[in-house]
């Protein structure tokens, strides 16, 4: 029997890990910190595995259905409405770096930028990307110039049209960008990523000008204001499956089989933990259980 | 070879930095190693901090460039405005560089980068003011979203709104006056279900970013590259 | 007699009426305000770009060389990291740039990644295993509320493995099970929602308070003279669209 | 066809924004010119810290005060300030203000002039104090506890700390009765956990705003705080607690007006929504 490369590297780690992890036990030997829940560490390891056994999987062809969300299916109408009413579409991935704990948002919300990208281009829209990251500028004039050629529309292609680096500071991007919804009058409002207390104040500034809005992001506190305001909304996670929905890479749509592991596993452990709080025993503290010998 | 340094070169060092962070973190050696992890640790924050630096600093010439294209293409509507803004910008890096070379040449004074006396007013009188106003411009937006966004349509827009009731009722005066009980209701609604619905996107935020790391980990996240070749 | 902190007074009420006038309409005045908001912020940033080398870099190696150069000369990996960032502009030699990118995305990351298990997973799945009986029944009611809507959101929040319901057969438990915990889910985050924005209302109408204190009553007249100013360059842009 | 064009402009007039806008701005700056003076209760945790400040210190007790928000923050936590203030000048007691941020500077200022009235009679040196901006953020607030005098040798003011009597009489954490932290931060109130009450055993007292409420209740939880007053909700009960209505109250007068007119118009857009929807129901049918 063959087995694929890609089976083996999960099951080596995992294996690895259980053999280093039992003789360290065996020998008491402090191998791991003190400090951490040891169960964090098996879960990291256990969820890039299984993740990276997905990733492989798709090389072989396999297809992974995923659950309809309606906002992504929204944004195509939104360019198309758009372009019929003559005005601008406006996307813009918020305010967290690519360096900070939300780089998963930023990364989904540059790959909404791509989709929207590719079907300004389909549809021969103009597209105006805004953002406050400097770091993200080179990235996404990037995308939007690949968005147009590949749709082969490159004539649409203007950098300082199309990618308008504003600034760093939060309220200064704020109230730029709301006078660009309302100058441009724009015709559709794409807000997906990170985003702060300004996300309230992009969504009233589309309304003023009657745009087709879809918004999302997964900061707690911010999703109130887009689920209550916007045509449609990503809450939570639902970012992420759009981020991977739109970058088309099937590859990409596998790693968010492994967050839905993550969700199962979080599942189980809550009920199997109350079973066996009914038992008497509690869960929470092998969960919290730190490695220490002696 | 050109390959190697354009692309896979950077991509090892992210691989090679995220599991040395991570690596160290979970395991244990002794004493002296988490001491010098530490150290470690606090000094690659700080690397994060002069690249970041620099990076504001490219951002800075940007905003430049974009309006000093503006100038050019767009004619009088917009040339004075963007005018403005290139002048303040380039007037409140003269004053801070005054001031960064005041703090050496006169230590003394204790005038240092952002408390330059030109820097400062400018950005108590300007940039505060204008930070602040952007800031609580959002009172009359919540306004004019629960307006639109609390019509009973369906079930959960009802749900919706009795719960927001319920919360404007607890935390005004005029709530206790109306039913006193509005308060005790308001902080059960802020502890139980409100943590209760929070719960799960905490999860799934979690998750994202580790995902993101087995992309970045084995070299599928290629999207902070930008131009491909 | 006009002195500068006058005038910055005046120039600070103005700031704040003509941002606000941008809720009723825009006008020329609010454009001005964002143009020096705009221009003072971007030198704000860089200025405090400065600063952020000065303290972490220039300072220690100017003020102590010696310690500096001993125990702290890695920093030059940064700042030569940080000057190739300026290649982003060149079409030859644009890859340089990433390298600094590279450092940046990796730490961030790594410093994510490894307490994202404990604090976003451990943490929240501990916390929410809890006793379903009891004698209190407000703390039970409490209980079954944090662990029905916790795993039901999770259940919403299933994008690729769930039970499907096939066409013409009877649906199955599980699938009766998944939808009934979605809709926990989704009926459950709302309220949160609703609760949030409601409870924001109360924080945004104090910053209001304090900005009216701090700007505007100061300064009355000014404000005054400001906002009949932006009336008229409200009126003077729609009579100019007309 | 009538009915539905009279609830078309209705809509217009009352769902134009510009009203909205006009009407809150006017239903928060009418209530702080002249308040309306809506009962407050009192809530069980403002009781505490009132009874706690009131029963027991003594008399001529010192207290420390870190004074660490931004001007965006003052409505909130200014009016907490000087009601506590008030009380402890009315019981006598002595207050040594500081500050680990710079634009805490800023923030004393001008809490000095909202109050002027409690400073009246009050001796700068002998009452009171202020050190001004200390750098050092946790680092400091560790080496305060330890000794003032030896992390800084002058005050805000430039006036050296030996010619100061108050500053003689109080030197480390443990010269203080009671630590009031009035932060608009969430990290102050771990420093002085960490450096004031875990290793000395001051007492703390926490003022926070209302966003940061939940994220310090852990620790007033554990009993590492005395209380907490959270936002301008607790700022208007300790008003009436002390006697010296101000801001506090007033602010929570505006808050009343203007969540009322955020909940009338609530119900107008309802009102409206579902008559519409009758109405254009009864046309369909016809």
């Amino acid at each position: 029997m063959k087995v694929s490369r890609g089976l083996l590297i999960p099951i080596v780690v995992l294996a690895l890990t259980a053999l280093v992890s039992g003789v360290a036990w065996a020998l008491r030997i402090q191998l791991y910190s003190p400090r951490a829940p040891f169960s964090a560490f098996l879960i990291l390891v256990g969820l890039l595995s299984a993740g990276y056994l997905f990733m492989h999987e798709t090389k072989s062809g396999k297809e992974i259905p995923v659950r309809r969300i309606p906002a992504f299916d929204a944004i195509e109408e939104a360019v198309a409405r758009s372009v019929e009413m003559g005005r601008p579409v406006h996307v813009t991935f918020g305010f967290g770096t690519i360096s900070s704990a939300h780089a998963p948002q930023y990364v989904a919300g540059l790959g909404v930028l791509s989709h929207a990208a590719r079907l300004c281009g389909k549809y021969g829209a103009k597209l105006i990307a805004t953002l406050g990251v400097p770091e993200a500028i080179a990235t996404t004039e990037e995308v939007v110039r690949e968005g147009y050629y590949s749709a082969g529309r490159p004539e649409l292609y203007d950098p300082t049209y199309n990618v308008r680096y504003l600034t760093d500071q939060q309220f200064a991007y704020a109230s730029a960008v709301q006078a660009t919804l309302i100058r441009e009058n724009v015709g559709a409002n794409i807000v997906v990523g990170p985003f702060y207390a300004e996300s309230l104040i992009f969504m009233e500034a589309g309304n003023m000008v009657n745009a087709f809005q879809i918004a999302g992001t997964a900061r707690e506190t911010q999703i109130p204001f887009f689920v209550l305001t916007a045509d449609y909304s990503f809450i939570g996670e639902e970012v992420f499956a759009a981020g991977a929905l739109a970058s088309g890479d099937k590859e990409t749509l596998a790693s968010i089989r492994g967050q839905d592991v993550g969700k199962l596993l979080s599942i189980v452990l809550v009920i199997l933990g109350i079973l066996m709080l009914l038992a008497g025993t509690k869960m929470v503290d092998a969960l919290n259980w730190a490695w220490k010998v002696g | 070879m050109s390959l190697v340094v354009r692309r896979y070169a950077p991509q090892a060092i992210v691989t090679i930095i995220i599991l040395l962070t991570v690596m160290f973190f979970y395991f244990y050696v002794n004493p002296e190693t988490s001491e010098a992890f530490s150290r470690a640790d606090k000094a690659l924050s700080d690397w994060v901090v002069v690249i970041t630096s620099f990076a504001l600093i490219v951002g800075g010439i940007d905003i430049l460039r974009f309006h000093l294209v503006r100038m050019r293409k767009e004619g009088l509507r917009q040339a004075p405005f963007s005018a403005v803004t290139i002048s303040l910008l380039v007037l409140m890096v003269l004053f801070a560089l005054h001031g960064w070379y005041l703090s050496y040449a006169d230590p003394a004074a204790g005038i240092a980068i952002t408390t330059q006396p030109q820097f400062r007013w400018l950005y108590l009188n300007v940039y505060a003011p204008a930070d602040a106003a952007v800031y609580s411009i959002l009172v009359f937006y919540m306004a004019s979203a629960s307006y639109r966004a609390f019509r009973v349509r369906n079930p959960m827009a009802l749900l919706l709104l009795v719960v927001a009731l319920i919360v404007i009722f607890g935390n005004t005066t005029v709530g206790g006056l109306l039913w006193p009980g509005f308060l005790s209701l308001r902080d059960w609604v802020m502890t139980v279900p409100n943590t209760a619905a929070f719960r799960p996107i905490t999860i799934g935020a979690g998750l994202g970013i580790i995902i993101l790391g087995l992309r970045l980990l084995t070299w599928r996240e290629v999207s902070w590259m930008g131009r491909r070749e | 007699m006009i002195t500068w902190e006058v005038f910055g007074a005046w120039l600070s009420a103005a700031m704040v009426v003509w941002i606000y006038s941008f809720a009723y309409r825009d006008n020329a005045l609010y454009k001005l305000a964002e143009h020096m908001f705009v221009g003072t912020a971007a030198g704000y940033s860089i200025a405090l770009a400065l600063d952020s080398l000065n303290r972490v870099v220039v300072a220690p190696a100017v003020r102590s060389p010696e310690t500096f150069w001993a125990a702290s000369w890695h920093y030059v990996i940064p700042v030569v990291l940080g000057v190739l960032m300026f290649a982003k502009y060149s079409r030859k030699y644009y890859w340089l740039a990433r390298y600094a990118v590279a450092v940046n995305i990796a730490v961030g990351s790594g410093l994510a990644l490894r307490t994202a298990p404990i604090a976003n997973i451990v943490r929240q799945v501990t916390a929410t295993i809890l006793p379903l009986w009891g004698s209190d029944p407000v703390k039970v009611l409490n209980n079954w509320i944090l662990v029905l809507v916790t795993l039901g959101g999770l259940t919403y929040f299933l994008f690729t493995i769930f039970p499907r319901r096939v066409e013409g057969a009877r649906p199955s438990p599980a699938y009766w099970v998944y939808r009934s915990l979605y809709y926990i889910g989704i009926y459950g985050m709302m309220v949160g929602f609703g609760a949030l924005f409601a409870n924001t209302i109360m924080t945004r109408v104090g910053f209001l308070i304090s900005i009216y204190l701090i700007y505007i009553q100061p300064e009355a007249w000014a404000s005054i003279v400001a906002a009949v100013l932006a009336a008229v360059a409200i009126i003077l842009g729609i009579l100019r669209k007309r | 066809m009538s009915e539905m064009s009279a609830l078309r402009s209705l809509e217009k007039v009352l769902g134009s924004k510009e009203l909205l806008y006009t009407l809150l701005l006017l239903s928060v700056i009418l209530p702080i010119l002249h308040p309306l003076g809506i009962p407050v209760e009192i809530s069980k945790r403002t009781l505490d810290v009132y009874e706690y400040v009131d029963k027991k210190l003594p008399p001529g007790c010192h207290v420390y005060i870190e004074v660490y928000y931004e001007v965006a923050a003052r409505g909130e936590l200014e009016p907490n300030l000087i009601a506590l203030t008030k009380h402890l000048f009315d019981k006598g007691c002595k207050i040594v203000y500081g500050s680990l941020s710079a634009f805490g500077v800023v923030a004393f200022s001008l809490f000095k002039t909202m109050a002027a009235d409690l400073f009246e009679d009050k001796v700068y040196g002998r009452d009171y104090v202020y050190l001004g901006y200390i750098a050092g953020s946790e680092a400091a607030t560790a080496s305060l506890a330890r000794s003032i005098r030896g992390t800084i040798s002058v005050d805000n003011y430039g006036n050296r700390l030996e010619d100061l009597p108050l500053m003689r009489e109080v030197d480390k954490a443990t010269d203080f009765d009671l630590v009031i932290i009035v932060s608009s931060g969430t990290d102050v109130f771990a420093y002085y956990v960490r450096q004031w009450h875990t290793p000395y055993g001051v007492p703390l007292l926490f003022a926070a705003l209302s966003v940061i409420g939940p994220s310090i209740e852990p620790f007033v939880g554990a009993g590492q705080a005395i209380g907490m007053l959270v936002g301008q909700r607790s700022a208007a009960e300790y008003e009436v607690l002390v006697g010296r209505l101000g801001l506090g109250i007033a602010s929570m007068d505006a808050q009343s007006t203007s969540h009322m007119l955020i909940v009338a118009f609530i119900a107008i857009g309802n009102a409206i929504y579902w008559s519409k929807r009758v109405s254009s129901q009864r046309g369909g049918s016809k």
